[in-house]
């Protein structure tokens, strides 16, 4: 019980001295994790959507692919990308290695199953009321894409949250490719496992503790804009 | 330098340790090395087994670990320039205050590892290869005990960290083996203390190396060079020794003038 | 519109359709000609619904053959346009409802403005075009779903029971519409439970009962000397289901 | 690329040589993972069909929470359960700390929050659909839930299978509570990890090509039982 | 049920809702007394859905109050049924619709079975027993959800437009249901647009329009001498919306 109060303390401390190393970290975690989820929002919405819509052969294997790729250990996608971005890689010249791009690349790997899994089920069942009088309008596969993920734009709002929270909780893909460097690629989570790692455990639940701060704040945030915008469409 | 452009972009990457890096010790020193030179030090710290792999494939610049054996021959295979001794701490034997195999004191470090593993009093190994796994296999085969037939039963491989295998240790009332500046800089030691120290075997030498660049085209040579020259000089020992926690150094220089 | 030759006639062979281990729709034959307005009449669950959506290509017979012979290797579907039983709106409002439709077709935006104003106003929707479609009432959304089929221009409306919701005045303003859209050249082919709106509206029926096409006959035909018992009692209005459901 | 060609054959050669050690680890992964998921749906997707159906003050801040904590660092979650069930921790006495048990408990709160953020959504939709006609019919808030947890089963399942996902992904919260012991509470997540950081990375990607070979099994398994559920409904 | 004493009259005072900026339901006072059959008719989008909800209390109104003045502190909604003017069916059988809201009422497996049995035949629905409810056609759900209804055996039955989509010779069958369960002492208050239908069924007529209770009279007293000009015009099916809209 002293260490949770030890954490309360630290990250209370850490918040009020407004400690210039935590702000570098926080920004820089908001930085990768957004720019991950948008990319992954940018990609998935419309890939799980195909995947609710288009016919082709195999396609239950995709689904059944996807929806497996969402229990990807993030140390996995971790490797992966090092081994492509690693100067003996076939990206090796881009020089990203160690870089908030390349983690930016690994969140976003990790989260567009997430998203994709939840859209197709979103799509599909949009699809159910009103497939036939999409058709009957004549709206081809790819526009009637567009159309549901509109019509489903607040359902699938919950689904870019969930890939959001994967992607700022998750700590093994960014610490392999961004190597954890202090000032350049030290984000909250990974911050977090160095203390952890350290044995400073109060420290650490003090970072999380903010860190959740930070996701109730950005969630909220999101969240009263969809309501705001859900309002002026009701009317 | 690969790329010696714009002041910000100058940087080089060092492959080291996590015993280096979560102690503090970088954190002191390369201020100083930063302000001299203008050259960003950058450093990805892992465990000695990923550290050599980072560096084997070109992913780092300087490789900075602790486990000589490994270090030399990354220089043979010829991922490797030079290896310099950098400076050395020492191992410690932590256990739980009430000390259940009474290894208390003693100076034959093997011959304390020994008795926990006659009274199966449980063991926390490192279990991830890293120099310190490697420096407790050593002294486990000096002390005669194979640990491989232990089992799951009082020899626990944790499979991570120092500082979480202390805590581990630390739940299971639990012996381990920890480098002393790990040791002093962690903060959560409940109930452990040290119990042996001072054995010559617990030495723990730490080494620099340049990553070759005819191996890796892309590798700061100049500038990695000239960290390893600074490290080894004797501004930057004596960088090294002033570094403290609550009043203990933590880490000794001891370069000699040539590489080995 | 006029300048595109016709799709029709539309050609039905032995169309089956079966679903749930069930024959929905059995060996269905018939020629749907261009010009006159054909009106599918049949007791609750006939198949009326399933027949339209056949016809338009929504669900695809399971036996026999449904074939535009006019359209003669070009798409049949961008020519036609559906009201359905219950009508689906997006969730946008009454002027975008309309509006998507006609962005399908790719109409230019003034041109798409200007049809969206013309149908809303014939409708009676002009005030609701900025309201949300889905809290219009029944019979709004299904003026709206009327309009919305009607921009569109088809060459072939079908419409599955356009006024199952209308208030008395309405239906009969709808009907004037229909007659008004034929007048133009679109084939209408449509459902009523309104004996007297077939009555109206028809220049030929199809009777269905039980997914089988009983009768084809124009409207004067069927309805003075219908051929099938079956029909001579729909058009008595007796009750099918209530003797043989309550007798077995 | 030589480093995925030797990932892609340790993998294999682990599996053909059927390693006893693999199987162990397997089988702990999976009973860890399902009963942690299991547990979590039992109170996820109640949870979050109440939060959709039940008014009350603060649901708002309530939903907010729930997406927020998607985003909860499984270290963080391992931090909390780690000094509950420590020995100097209020649960102490019970001494379940670095046994399966502790891995289940942190993985179940690290999935509950997602799949009652999800579950939350999908019953939302349902309620626009059916809400007024089960009132009508007299159903309580309570029996609505049922009702809809139960209309919305086909597509619930994703949202478990999400929570399957993360729980089978995860290695920051079992390595704290766990303690990676060999033969004891190592899983294939903390394996993985571990071999990463000896620096073995073909033999961690062949883990990790084990993990989705495994999940892709466990997913398309569950896909095929709701296909079929879901044609013997249709009929 | 006679056991139990009525929860009606229900009293309406001032009722008034409004929704997206707009006062849909304006001031609406009237009381519901046992007994007669009481029928709301009025022209498309004059507010009969919204009045009958807000009567079952789905909705709340946003001014004045309805209060169901029998029930005495009783929660009055048990003993209501509503059949919607699109009907909507749970993802199960047609049997286990009915049965799942007599469950609601936790009456007992072997009663719930016997009203199920009773009154799917009465409905002409017992062959579909076992078919999923989605898939039914329209007027085969309209026909459930008023089975469903029946089943419950409220005090007060709302029936929003029940036979819309029904083939004539049901619409008249489903009158004779209502008929039958109005013998039994179960009030009814339904909206139809079949004028036919109204006079048939209705004992006494609400008339509204854009959302203004104008008329409250025995069915009579409404059909022969109407006070109201709208009311008056709208019996003779003329339409408001074309007068109205097109000029304007
Ligand atoms: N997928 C399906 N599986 C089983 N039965 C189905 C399916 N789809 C439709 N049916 C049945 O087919 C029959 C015909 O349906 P359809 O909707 O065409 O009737 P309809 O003539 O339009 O009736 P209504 O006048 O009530 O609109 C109905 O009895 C319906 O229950
Ligand atoms: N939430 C809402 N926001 C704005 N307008 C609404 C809302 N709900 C209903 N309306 C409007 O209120 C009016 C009355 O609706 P209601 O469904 O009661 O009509 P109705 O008399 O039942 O019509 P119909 O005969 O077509 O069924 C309609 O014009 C509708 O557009
Ligand atoms: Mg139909
Ligand atoms: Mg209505």
């Amino acid at each position: 019980m002293t260490d949770l109060y030890a954490a309360l303390a630290a990250a209370s401390s850490l918040i009020f001295s407004f400690d210039r190393d935590l702000v570098e970290i926080v920004l820089l975690s908001l930085r990768v994790s957004l720019t991950a989820v948008a990319a992954a929002a940018i990609i998935g919405l419309p890939l799980g959507g195909a995947l609710a819509l288009f016919p082709f052969r195999g396609r239950k294997a995709v689904m059944v692919a996807i929806s497996a790729l969402m229990g990807l250990p993030p140390v996995v996608v971790g490797l992966v990308v090092y081994l492509m971005l690693s100067r003996a890689g076939p990206f090796g010249a881009l020089g990203l290695l160690f870089t908030p791009t390349a983690m930016i690349i690994a969140q976003c790997l990790l989260v567009i199953p997430i998203i994709a899994a939840l859209t197709r089920q979103t799509v599909e069942d949009l699809w159910e009321e009103l497939g036939e009088q999409l058709r009957s309008l004549g709206a081809g596969p790819w526009r009637a894409l567009w159309t549901l993920l509109w019509e489903g734009r607040f359902s699938l709002f919950t689904a870019v949250l969930a890939g959001f929270g994967r992607a700022s909780a998750e700590v093994g893909a960014v610490m392999i490719v961004g190597g954890n460097i202090d000032h350049v690629t030290r984000v909250m989570t990974t911050a977090i496992a160095l203390e952890t790692s350290k044995g400073d455990l109060a420290l650490a639940l003090g970072l999380g503790i903010i860190l959740i701060i930070l996701s109730t704040g950005i969630n909220g945030g999101a969240f009263l804009l969809k309501e705001a915008a859900q309002k002026s469409q009701m009317s | 330098g690969g790329n010696p452009g714009a002041a910000e972009d100058r940087f080089i990457i060092v492959a080291s340790t996590t015993s280096t890096d979560n102690s503090g010790l970088f954190g002191h020193i390369l201020p100083v090395f930063e302000s001299e030179t203008g050259i960003e030090v950058r450093v990805v710290a892992v465990g000695t087994g990923q550290a050599v792999r980072l560096a084997e494939r070109g992913d780092a610049d300087v490789l900075l670990v602790h486990h000589k054996p490994s270090e030399e021959k990354f220089v043979a295979d010829g991922y490797g320039v030079r290896r310099f001794d950098v400076m050395y701490n020492d191992f410690v034997v932590v256990g739980p205050r009430s000390d259940p195999a009474a290894v208390r004191g003693m100076d034959d470090v093997a011959a304390a590892m020994a008795k926990p593993a006659a009274a199966e009093a449980v063991f926390a190994s490192r279990g991830d290869n890293s120099g310190t796994h490697k420096k407790e296999l050593g002294l486990w085969k000096a002390a005669g005990v194979d640990v491989a037939a232990a089992g799951g039963n009082w020899y626990r491989e944790t499979g991570s960290g120092m500082g979480a295998t202390l805590n581990t240790a630390g739940g299971l009332g639990a012996y381990t083996l920890a480098d002393r500046a790990t040791w002093i800089s962690f903060r959560n030691k409940g109930d452990l203390e040290i119990l042996v120290e001072g054995d010559a075997r617990l030495f723990n030498q730490y080494g620099v190396v340049l990553v070759s660049r005819e191996r890796h085209p892309h590798v700061k040579a100049e500038d990695g060079q000239r960290f390893i020259d600074w490290l080894v000089s004797p501004v930057g020992q004596r960088s090294i020794a002033r570094f403290e926690i609550g009043g203990q150094q933590l880490f000794h220089p001891n370069a000699k003038k040539e590489g080995s | 519109m006029k300048s595109v030759s016709s799709i029709l006639p539309l050609i039905l062979d032995k169309v089956t359709f079966e679903a749930g281990g069930k024959r929905l729709i059995k060996e269905v034959s018939c020629v749907l000609e261009a010009g006159p307005r054909s009106v599918i009449i049949g007791p609750n669950g006939a198949g009326k619904s399933l027949l339209l959506r056949l016809c338009h290509g929504l669900i695809e017979p399971t036996g026999g053959s449904v074939l535009w012979s006019g359209a003669g290797g070009k798409d049949p579907s961008l020519l036609q346009a559906m009201v359905f039983q219950r009508p689906v709106m997006l969730r946008r409002s009454v002027a975008a409802n309309v509006d998507y439709a006609l962005s399908l077709r790719g109409l230019p935006s003034d041109e798409r403005r200007e049809r969206v104003a013309d149908v809303l106003a014939r409708t009676g929707l002009r005030r609701f075009a900025d309201r949300s479609a889905r809290v219009l009432s029944v019979g709004e959304q299904q003026k709206l779903a009327l309009a919305r089929a009607w921009a569109l221009r088809p060459q072939v409306l079908f419409l599955d029971e356009p006024t199952a919701s209308l208030d008395p005045a309405a239906t009969l303003a709808v009907e004037d519409v229909i007659a008004a859209i034929h007048a133009t050249g679109t084939k209408i082919v449509m459902t009523t439970h309104d004996l007297g709106q077939a009555r109206r509206v028809a220049d030929d029926v199809l009777f269905l009962y039980r997914g089988r096409l009983f009768e084809h006959s124009p409207a004067g035909v069927f309805f003075e000397t219908p051929r099938s018992a079956e029909a001579a009692s729909f058009i008595e209005g007796k009750l099918f289901w209530r003797h043989k459901e309550i007798a077995s």
